[in-house]
């Protein structure tokens, strides 16, 4: 889950580092709770925004008022702009970029900095990669403050003390929070204290579970501010949770793998096909899965045929026929499925297809070539 | 012998008792793999297809050498199961388990480090030598015993290849999923660098996707230590930038996640680059294999 | 520390552990507060105090209060009771032993257990160490389930789950809290849940300034309910914070190193003499802990003849002299001082005893027997 | 070579610019110990007593070899500074520093475990071997080079044995303290063993105080493992039961705790018993060295 700018700075201040005072501004009369002069910043989950207009300051309250207004009417790269965090502005003297992350080249945790902070720190990481210094943290020993002031050196910052400190707190709410990157970009220093002008958290949605009760809050938080306009089929995804994404097209696609579900969209392709989505069940699907999986990608209006590429290991062909087979007893559908089938279980999988009338390929190629024809013949 | 198992292995199976634990504990049996003993706790004391069960692994390697773990405990449980295998000696752990949080593989794959061990996964199909040895989810009817190497990131796109190939009379020598989640332990390069020293693989197959910037590190490392010849799949050139197609290793990260770019590095160290699964016969018997 | 029992029941309470209702009695009028049937325990800090008759079970109001004021006026095993602590009385059904601890010979942290919990433990430990279950645990990783179920199945324990859950409360404690002991004996089964009877918990006074305000509670907690009688010196060597064992004799010494100092001690012996004290510096001692050392150590009226018995290493010969003629020159005292001096700096401390008017032995075997020799002569 | 350190000895001083560091730094080296390098955090690129000075130990060691470290880092600092010596691959640590919590201190050892590091201490003197390098505090004209290897809990025990010995003539090989808290490093076997396998020591004195259960694990190792002679002194054996004399170790723990059980034990295994320093000339010079 990658938190919205308000929440992560909000966790942070909560754990005691500090940050600008703030006010959330979900519509134009939340204007009163800000002082002025202030820092309107749109709350939209990515990266720069300040360069598309989503960072404006303004002086006055006549000001202020026509820029809140342009900015709920704006969209920025692709995010309807729901709210906005007002901020009082912070005189900096040096903006420094720090980040705890999970590396997945060495699976270590890195500890990163850099003193080129602030918006262009992608350029610095591509043009001058010196300018970011790295330390890898032990995971069974923990970030020790020697790695901590190691890059306050490095960085040259005076206030040591206070720079260890933080850090620290960052590590702590990374091992706490089952984090896999929590940024502070810019850390500002100002005339007596360092200070997170923005951060980026994303947290483990496979630890969910050890933190219900935060994740619930804040995805909560982000579903009221989320109106950007969601086709049925994608509302239904997100409600069962099955990864699904839309691509436009014709041909809607379950695989029960990514990488046979991939190479199924690349054969669509290649044989002249259009794609409606790409949707992946995951190792562990079973009969209902199969099911609900089918009732999300057939809620696209769009979709002509229907392909479902199996090839089971973990996955169990006769549960994904079971599935299949009552997916299309309980629908009343029209459109033309075409099936890959092999795999575990396939010989008591296919059998069951057929009882119900449905038919199964057991070559990819074959049943690609099959679904793009019904595709154009239709 | 193929690498990391062969049909000596010795093999327990933790999580036995789990619907996918004991259904995939009786396939590999049956396919002759040398199941000695299962492990799942509170049902110590029985029998599941004829194997025995313990309620904790130190108990199971106190009446068995066990060489191997196949691991299908929940991701939950998983690591507290993953630690137990490492702490008892064992140093070859497959973790098939999807959804470990991240924070709880770091701890594992460095304690298997600390302790000299293998972790294939999570997330990982396993790893299937034909003929020989099953220790993981294949659908071992697509493979045949042969001398192909095979290393995927993804479990179905390497059953997918196994079967094209079985199909066209190549046999594989073994068959790796690394796994498909954002951290895994064993390596592609260790693997392919395994393959490139077993006499009973003659070349290797590599099966890659689009994301994370795996197959530049493969290329770089093909570039400097292999000699033998490896064909490289890499799926997803359809794939819209930015969009996560199923693995979290699959999130198009600037150009070098592209499947072009992975193309080109690859072809750039002499790699064979197949279109799609249909052209590998093809590719590997031009090479005289 | 090593705290009493009822500082050690609640802290496990506050962690969520099931204990006994319970009461701190340290007035025969606290009695008001407490229901009958009761057990009156006294809190004294030894163990074995059951078998010593400081555990009182009491059915009525008029026994309870005959045997708190019996209690009230009893001392155990050279401690006099000063509180006790009234809990209700609980059916057990049966008695088991856990224990988490450092464990000096392997370097590990260790958890411990036992079927055979109670009074008799360490009958069990010495008769049938088989019945001791033991598992090390991986400080870099911490104790793992696995590890706990492993003992539950040893005791044969029907409820894994709760004693799992139990175990890790008990392990979070110890790491929180720097302990070296955390035992609880007996845990009870009784009919729905696990439940500490008594416990005993020993924190590590090194890490007491990561725990100031836990450490200084309990600290004045004990100091309030300890009424043994102190002499001056003892009480002055708690003040001050000084490693002081006072031993009866007549010779005072001072050393600079728990080795040598024995090795003092010894040879004191060996030569007819009776020690009054021993009392160590360590390594870390200046002028100003010699000086007040000296005075702890000559608070005792029992001291004729003091011994500095000086060998310095990290200690440095010329601060060591420094500290004694302060004290010299600060106290009007008659006791003579026979000191040893050689070590680090020597050179320059000698002289300045000299100066002082005393005098220095290099050879430990001389100081020894001169002191010995005063002693006897006075 | 003696064990553990000799002329070739490149050494770092961690904490050098404290009282204590400075002022043993200082003597070390005027002893003839090779420092090569200082750290403390704040204090990098100035010189104490001409040694140059880091801010962090990863700056020391580029700059130089460091093959052993003293730290004489304050206690609440200890932990981080010595897996900061740790985690930058020096082999050998030296921890002076008394009052260490526990805690840290098992982090610490197990850490150095798993770098394969050997860790002298906590609350230890350090060692010296006589006329070649000194990585201690020892008052060192107490000490002369010779063939009796020192090995004790106590430092101060070790400088008067010493003493006694080079008064009499008598030198030392390599003369080590193990440590006097509750828990450490080095263990009294693993320097008895290097004794055994070190050709410069002929005899060795191993000393110990009343308390904990040391000395009978040292008589079982002796048994086993030695063949030269080693001579005992326990002292302590006026102190009254269950008084606590200074170190935590010195606790009488039960009947294994005592002077007289402990001495029981060592004189079973053919160690001969001292009654005190003064006899130890005389028990050398009866085994004709």
């Amino acid at each position: 889950m990658r938190l919205l700018e308000f929440q992560a700075i909000r966790l942070l201040a909560e754990k005691g580092i500090f940050v600008p005072k703030g006010v959330l501004v979900t519509s134009p009369k939340d204007l009163q709770k800000v002082s002025l002069p202030t820092v309107l910043k749109a709350q939209v989950p990515v990266g720069g925004r300040g360069k598309a207009g989503g960072i404006r300051r303004v002086e006055q309250a006549e000001e202020a008022s026509s820029v809140v207004n342009e900015l709920f009417d704006s969209t920025i790269m692709g995010h309807p702009v729901q709210a906005l965090l007002a901020e009082d502005p912070v005189e900096v003297s040096r903006e420094l970029y720090v980040a705890y992350l999970i590396d997945k080249q060495a699976n270590m945790p890195l500890l990163m900095a850099s003193s080129a902070g602030g918006i262009d720190i992608e350029e610095v990481a591509k043009k001058t990669p010196e300018r970011i210094i790295k330390k890898y943290i032990d995971p069974v020993v923990g970030a020790q403050d020697y790695a901590i002031r190691s890059l306050a050196k490095a960085l040259e910052i005076e206030d040591v003390r206070a720079f260890v400190s933080l850090i620290r707190k960052i590590c702590t709410i990374f091992q706490e929070l089952d984090a896999t990157l929590l940024e502070i970009n810019p850390l500002a220093i100002t005339s007596n204290e360092l200070m997170a002008l923005d951060a980026k958290i994303l947290l483990d949605d496979k630890a969910a579970y050890r933190h219900q009760e935060l994740f619930s809050e804040l995805e909560s938080e982000q579903k009221y501010l989320d109106r950007r306009h969601k086709s049925r089929a994608e509302e239904l995804s997100e409600k069962r949770q099955i990864n699904y994404v839309p691509l436009g097209g014709n041909i809607g696609m379950i695989a029960d793998g990514a990488g046979t579900g991939m190479l199924t969209l690349d054969m669509i392709h290649d044989a002249g096909g259009k794609p409606a989505n790409f949707c992946e069940m995951g190792g562990m699907a079973n009969a209902e899965i199969m099911q609900r999986t089918m009732e999300v990608v057939l809620a696209d209006d769009l979709v002509k045929v229907l392909i479902i590429s199996l090839i089971g290991g973990l996955t169990r062909m006769d549960e994904m026929a079971e599935g299949i087979v009552r997916y299309v007893k309980d629908n009343d559908q029209s459109v033309p499925i075409v099936i890959r089938m092999c795999g575990t279980n396939a010989d008591a999988g296919i059998p069951m297809l057929r009882e119900a009338g449905l038919d199964a390929y057991e070559d990819l190629a074959t049943a690609v070539q099959t679904a793009v024809q019904q595709a154009k013949d239709l | 012998m193929a690498i990391l198992i062969d049909e000596n292995t010795r093999v327990l199976v933790q999580g036995i008792t789990g619907n996918v634990g004991s259904f995939q504990a009786q396939i590999m049996r049956d396919y002759g793999t040398k199941i000695v003993a299962g492990v799942t706790p509170g049902k110590g004391g029985r029998k599941v297809h004829g194997i025995p069960i313990y309620d904790l692994v130190e108990e199971a390697v106190q009446e068995h050498q066990v060489d191997a773990v196949i691991s299908f405990v929940p991701a939950r449980f998983a690591k507290d199961a993953a630690i137990e295998v490492l702490s008892s000696g064992i140093r070859f752990l497959v973790l098939t388990a999807e959804g470990i949080p991240d924070h709880d593989v770091l701890i594992v794959l460095r304690y298997a480090a600390i302790k000299g061990a293998t972790v294939l996964g999570p997330d990982t199909p396993g790893l299937i030598s034909p003929g020989k040895c099953k220790l993981g989810v294949h659908p071992h009817t697509m493979f045949m015993e042969g001398r192909v190497g095979i290393v995927s990131k993804s479990g179905s796109l390497s059953y997918e290849v196994g079967r094209v190939l079985t199909k066209n009379g190549i046999g594989q020598s073994t068959v790796v999923g690394i796994g498909g989640g954002p951290i895994w332990g064993l390596s592609q390069e260790a693997v392919l660098q395994m393959f490139e020293e077993d006499p009973e693989t003659e070349i290797i197959v590599l099966l890659g996707e689009v994301g994370g910037k795996l197959e530049h590190d493969a290329a770089a490392f093909i570039e400097e230590h292999m000699n033998k010849p490896v064909i490289a799949l890499i799926v997803g050139h359809t794939a819209p930038k930015g969009a996560q197609m199923g693995h979290a290793g699959a999130i198009i990260e600037g150009e070098e996640g592209t499947a072009a770019s992975k193309i080109t590095s690859l072809e750039r160290v002499g790699a064979i680059i197949a279109k799609s699964s249909l052209d590998i016969p093809e590719l590997i018997k031009k090479k005289g294999i």
